[in-house]
């Protein structure tokens, strides 16, 4: 039940037909109805009451630890900005925090190839940020700024960039799913061996998008993972009211595809975990799910007040199992950085959050008439301009 | 709900009329009917502890409880689904889009289940579906959107925009009266706007589907229009009048079936007309609101029918953009300034 | 593995936090990733080379048993009768046939109460005569007549009866899962204690609907027997390149109900089966899914050549495993009848379908000016007659 | 595929150009544009062994192979976002809805993916969703629906539809070849209708997107129109023609973007329209267009815009009550009577 097993062919390899009954198409599997799922990198209760760390089984080099602490500090550090630019008003629209659950996007997107694809839930920003964007992007869209990436035209991570393997997603919670299944089609036409990770909610499961797009990744054996990010609540609602299963992994079973649960404040189990299915699915082993069991410890976005949570549970996560403290006390009790060596790391992540976010606030907002661009290509059709009444 | 939360929260039951916004006016109607009749129940998504992602169901399930104040999974399908299954039994479902845009995944049973139960084989679905539509608020692609023009041409679903908190409660207790599916869209921007703070009646009352409200009487030009644009209308009519022009306002309040008789009436009046609304201007139900009068009243007509919406995009974020984007003031002021000239 | 287990309780009981991970609103389960597949009633083999026959483990009683054979030649002879009519053309649109699966629609609709609810595909016209819909409904309905139950609005059976506990489909696949949920929370409102059944096929539950309606229906813990109809095909598509399942049972496993595979040719088993379920789901068990292994003899259509299918594959199954001739047999054989018994049985099947067809030949096609009335209450909305040009 | 099927069956490559009925020139079209470009390919449900529920993509597996003739799961949602995925990495997607019914469980995706990425971060989709549309088939409430009018607010959607063969082959490459997301519907009623059998060039051709035809010069009044509708307003002008009245029939073809120039430049020169359309009259594209003739050649109308449509309800299965619910020659010959007299 440990590792996954490799599911065998896809397709029937013969059919024939005699007077048995012919039971085609059907793969052959080592028993029926069992399920595949790996909690070798699950969370584990913290022995004797010492304070939780992160698994020591890596392959990660020091250095790249190093990135791993330097992407945590800086998505949950851009955020912080971000609530500042919004308690200035300079943020246009609400923002979205992933406080307490940073690791989960940051290690599983560090886990894949340069030419790999993700496409991130809105709490998702460490996953952009690990695949290349800049802060500076970020704090301009944020803004709605002529600088940034959609030149003012859409919020916070709602933008992409093809060349860096980030394809932003929409509101429309599920539809990403059935949209990498494109890209990795796409890549399968073109040869080339292209993994896409694609994050969803706990509520997001819910959709019909996600089941059309996971069972089709299935069937075509698509290199897709999918990480369900199990943390506790969609908007208001808890995982209860959103699905019977105890573990978002079990939902694996109706794909016939391997799944992991991690915990998803290890940022080193993330990007374990997030390795082998990488592995995996390019070995042509086909979608993998991922649960990473976190939590949100602020409400679904800066306005709500959380009057749903349970005392005393957000307090708990905070001081019992924030994944920054948790690498970080990992990094100094495993000693592969000194205090000093992390300190200075934020002090740079720091500084680059100050330069990119001077950047962004001296963009100009975007002019007005550039909102009637870009519907289509514009040589073909032209823009869509106010019209002039009556001008004839 | 047993347990201790965060805040300790119990949202009092609403005033019987009395001072209202318009979120407060549809919360209102609301709790009443389900006072009412015990076949009311509210689902949709966060609508139980959490009240609504705008807390127009804040409070109801302390007091009806979670048979009654349904809080679902991500599943607008099943959403829109179980509103109509419930109905086929004779129950009568509130359900509401998180964001209107949210329809979008609901579409497929409200056009091919909802719309045309009664036609197939005679069974009505009596239910409201409801939600936050509209722009203008920065909140960008996807949580902007105007979607009736969607609808329009799938007969079996009636369509209602209030503009007013008074119409707000009476059009959402004749839609969940209203033995038909009703799709019920409120714009956001109007539920806590001081403008449309009223004194409601403590009477039951209810505004008839069907049936559009003059805003504002006159003579010289009729802007048709509907929801938040009524109060754009409103304030170009003001600029208006001091350039001596007399505009009537016609406050649509229905979309589907479209009130033909009192468009028709406030056109044969005025001989000029503009069709005001805040989706985009291509496909939208100014089309079939300027055909009707092209079709109807052309004698009548002593100029074009003029169209004054939003351009053909989806809606910006940024200010600058989404204001280039919506139709302003302004642009009234120069299509009734052309008109009258004509 | 054999019966299913009572799942536990849907809600948390508590929510205490304390100094340990609060892993709130988890139900207790005995084991986790434990699928609940009961495969008592599943195919076997044949003994021997020995013909099938059912089984012989039934609380049916020997009149029940004559009941089962008498609906389903009604449903074999209905459908030859509507293949006659198309042939003459009397029939305005398509024939869909249930031939070879018919046991599967009888046997588990024979399972419910008078006052459950069945929301059949369009191959489970068993499940309609079943519920009590007549013949001659069906007749008029096909060939588009006036005293058709739609007054000729709408196919096959597309439509419904309310009092008898039938709700038809819409042709778009998986969304009557939905719908039925909301049967079943009316009723749980109006504290009845009513079940019903959704059949889907293989190729249905591909649909994001299924997948919105199966997972509300399992949070909710509602009564809904999902029946799925392995058949080998969607159309032309085979099973295989709708899911990566083996067996459709195994989707039970994302929304945590249990499960049954039965054989979807042996009526006994089918009624077996979905007694149980019922039984279960009236007892607040919750919802449950049901594969049916089956096979469907005739294309898609009337129109369907059937070239994707394996050569023999189609004679192999009418001569191995036909329901019909299967249950035959077991009456037969267990001596609960006699031939003459159940040629009487036909005789009268065949009686009430002479006469059935010729009342709906004999109703009129319907006025033309029906098609403008009832799209809303016409007392409030007037219908929807063709407009006079330029009346005024 | 490699296995023994119940009828061995291999369709062959299709003729380039010559005698053709319109399914055999959309055929012929998707065939050469794979050809010509290894970045197309087809998606759809049933599209490759069986070579889809009407033939359109017949043979196209057996030539190119399955892994560009993609069979999928009944799942519209993950064929658009299959489509719209493979379109951000440069693939062209073609991809089939079995109905134009079924598009409604796509319509989430197409309206919010597909439409809007290139407006929100310059990421153009090139891809084409087709499928059968239309009623007058006998196909009932969920096999007859013209969906147009769905499609027509959301900015960013082509939409184009043929009535002839000729256009057929030449829109089906246009639409492959754009470099935005294009609709192109079907009328099943004309796949294989001989009296639309015509002799195509040999040569390869594409018929631009976004311009109409007139498929008759008249100079009294224009019927404007699209799809299988087009014949009815060709019978209906030959018999007014007997009158002494000359029809010209403004053929669409591209539904969005709207050709204007060409509607009004008719309207201009007849000074009297009619709008044909088999969708519902109220909300359908008969509306804006309408509408445009209404605000933009205001001047040169003698007479009111006719719309001659649907009535409002779903499409009935028998029929009388279809023919009821459909438009009929008859209906245009009455409304251009109207006209002629006004
Ligand atoms: C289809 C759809 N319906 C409703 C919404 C509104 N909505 C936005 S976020 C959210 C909750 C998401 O919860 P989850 O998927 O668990 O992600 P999390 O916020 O916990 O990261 C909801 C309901 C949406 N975005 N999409
Ligand atoms: C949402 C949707 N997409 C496509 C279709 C077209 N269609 C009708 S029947 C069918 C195959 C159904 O296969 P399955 O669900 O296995 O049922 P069966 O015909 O085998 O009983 C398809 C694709 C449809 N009805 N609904
Ligand atoms: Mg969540
Ligand atoms: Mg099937």
């Amino acid at each position: 039940m440990d590792q996954p097993n490799k599911p065998a062919a896809n397709e029937s390899k013969q059919r024939s037909v005699g007077d048995k009954n012919p039971r085609r198409r059907h793969r052959p599997r080592p028993a029926p109805f069992q399920m595949r799922v790996s909690t070798k990198f699950a969370p584990r209760r913290s022995a004797d009451g010492k304070p939780l760390g992160c698994t020591t089984e890596t392959s990660l080099k020091p250095e790249q630890m190093l990135d791993l602490f330097r992407y945590l500090k800086l998505t949950r550090l851009v955020e912080e900005r971000l609530v500042n630019l919004y308690r200035q008003t300079k943020v246009v629209g609400g923002v979205f925090r992933s406080l307490g659950q940073e690791a989960t996007a940051v290690g599983s997107a560090y886990a894949l190839a340069p030419q790999d694809f993700v496409t991130p839930l809105i709490r998702d920003l460490g996953a952009v940020l690990v695949k290349g964007i800049r802060p500076r992007e970020i704090f301009a869209q944020y803004m709605a700024k002529a600088w940034g990436p959609s030149g003012g035209r859409d919020l916070n991570i709602h933008f992409g960039d093809i060349g860096k393997g980030f394809i932003g997603p929409i509101s429309h919670l599920g539809d990403m799913i059935p949209v990498m299944t494109g890209v990795l089609l796409a890549a399968r036409m073109q040869k080339k061996r292209t993994v896409a990770i694609a994050y969803i909610g706990d509520g997001g499961m819910s959709t019909g998008a996600f089941h059309e797009g996971l069972n089709f990744a299935a069937v075509q054996r698509l290199p897709l993972i999918v990480i369900a990010e199990y943390n506790h609540y969609a908007y208001s609602t808890p995982t209860n009211l959103q699905t019977s299963v105890r573990d978002l992994a079990e939902k694996a079973a109706s794909y016939n595809i391997p799944a992991h649960i991690v915990d998803g404040n290890d940022v080193i189990a993330c990007y374990e975990v997030t390795k082998r299915a990488a592995d995996f699915a390019r070995r042509s082993g086909g979608a993998v799910l991922i649960e990473a069991k976190t939590y949100r410890r602020k409400g679904h976005a800066e306005h709500d007040d959380q009057r749903y949570v349970p005392t005393g549970e957000i307090e708990w996560w905070e001081k019992n199992n924030d994944p920054v403290d948790r690498f970080e006390r990992h990094l100094l009790e495993q000693k592969i950085a000194s205090k000093d060596r992390l300190d200075e790391i934020t002090a740079a992540v720091l500084r680059e959050i100050e330069e990119d976010c001077a950047w962004a606030e001296s963009s100009p907002m975007p002019d007005p008439e550039q909102a009637a661009y870009g519907v289509f290509d514009n040589t073909i059709v032209p823009p869509a301009l106010r019209p002039e009444f009556l001008k004839n | 709900m047993a347990t201790a939360t965060k805040k300790e929260h119990k949202s009092a039951r609403p005033e019987r009329g009395g001072q209202a916004t318009l979120v407060e006016a549809i919360r209102q109607g609301i709790w009443e009917e389900m006072e009412r009749d015990p076949t009311v129940f509210v689902i949709g998504e966060d609508v139980g502890l959490y009240g609504g992602a705008f807390k127009v169901t804040d409070g109801l399930i302390d007091q009806f409880g979670k048979e009654r104040v349904i809080d679902t999974p991500i599943s607008e399908a099943a959403i829109v689904g179980a509103a109509c299954g419930a109905g086929l039994m004779g129950m009568r479902a509130v359900a509401e889009f998180q964001f209107i845009d949210f329809i979008s995944a609901g579409f497929d049973l409200l056009t091919n289940y909802a719309a045309k139960c009664r036609y197939r084989w005679g069974a009505n679905i009596p239910a409201v579906f409801r939600g936050p539509c509209g722009s203008g608020v920065r909140s960008g692609p996807f949580h902007s959107l105007n979607a009736e023009s969607f609808f329009l041409n799938t007969a079996g679903l009636k369509i209602v925009e209030p503009a007013t908190a008074y119409d707000a409660k009476g059009l959402i207790k004749a839609a969940i009266r209203d033995p038909d599916p009703v799709l019920y869209f409120e714009h956001k921007k109007l539920y806590r706007l001081p403008r449309l703070r009223e004194e409601l009646p403590a009477d039951d009352y209810i505004v008839e589907i069907g049936k559009a409200r003059i805003a504002r009487e006159g003579r010289d030009l009729s802007i048709i229009t509907f929801g938040a644009m009524v109060l754009t209308a409103l304030d170009a009519a003001e600029e208006l009048e001091k350039e001596g022009l007399d505009v009537e306002v016609i406050d649509l309040r229905t979309l589907a079936p479209l009130d033909k008789a009192s468009i028709l009436a406030s056109v044969k009046k005025t001989n000029r007309a503009i069709v005001l609304h805040e989706a985009s201007r291509t496909g939208g139900i100014g089309g079939e609101i300027a055909a009707t009068i092209a079709e109807e009243a052309f004698e009548w007509l002593d100029a074009p029918v003029l169209r004054v919406a939003s351009i053909d995009t989806p809606v910006p974020y940024s200010p600058p953009l989404e204001d280039y984007y919506l139709p302003q003031t302004k642009d009234v002021l120069e299509a009734a300034r052309k008109l009258a000239a004509y």
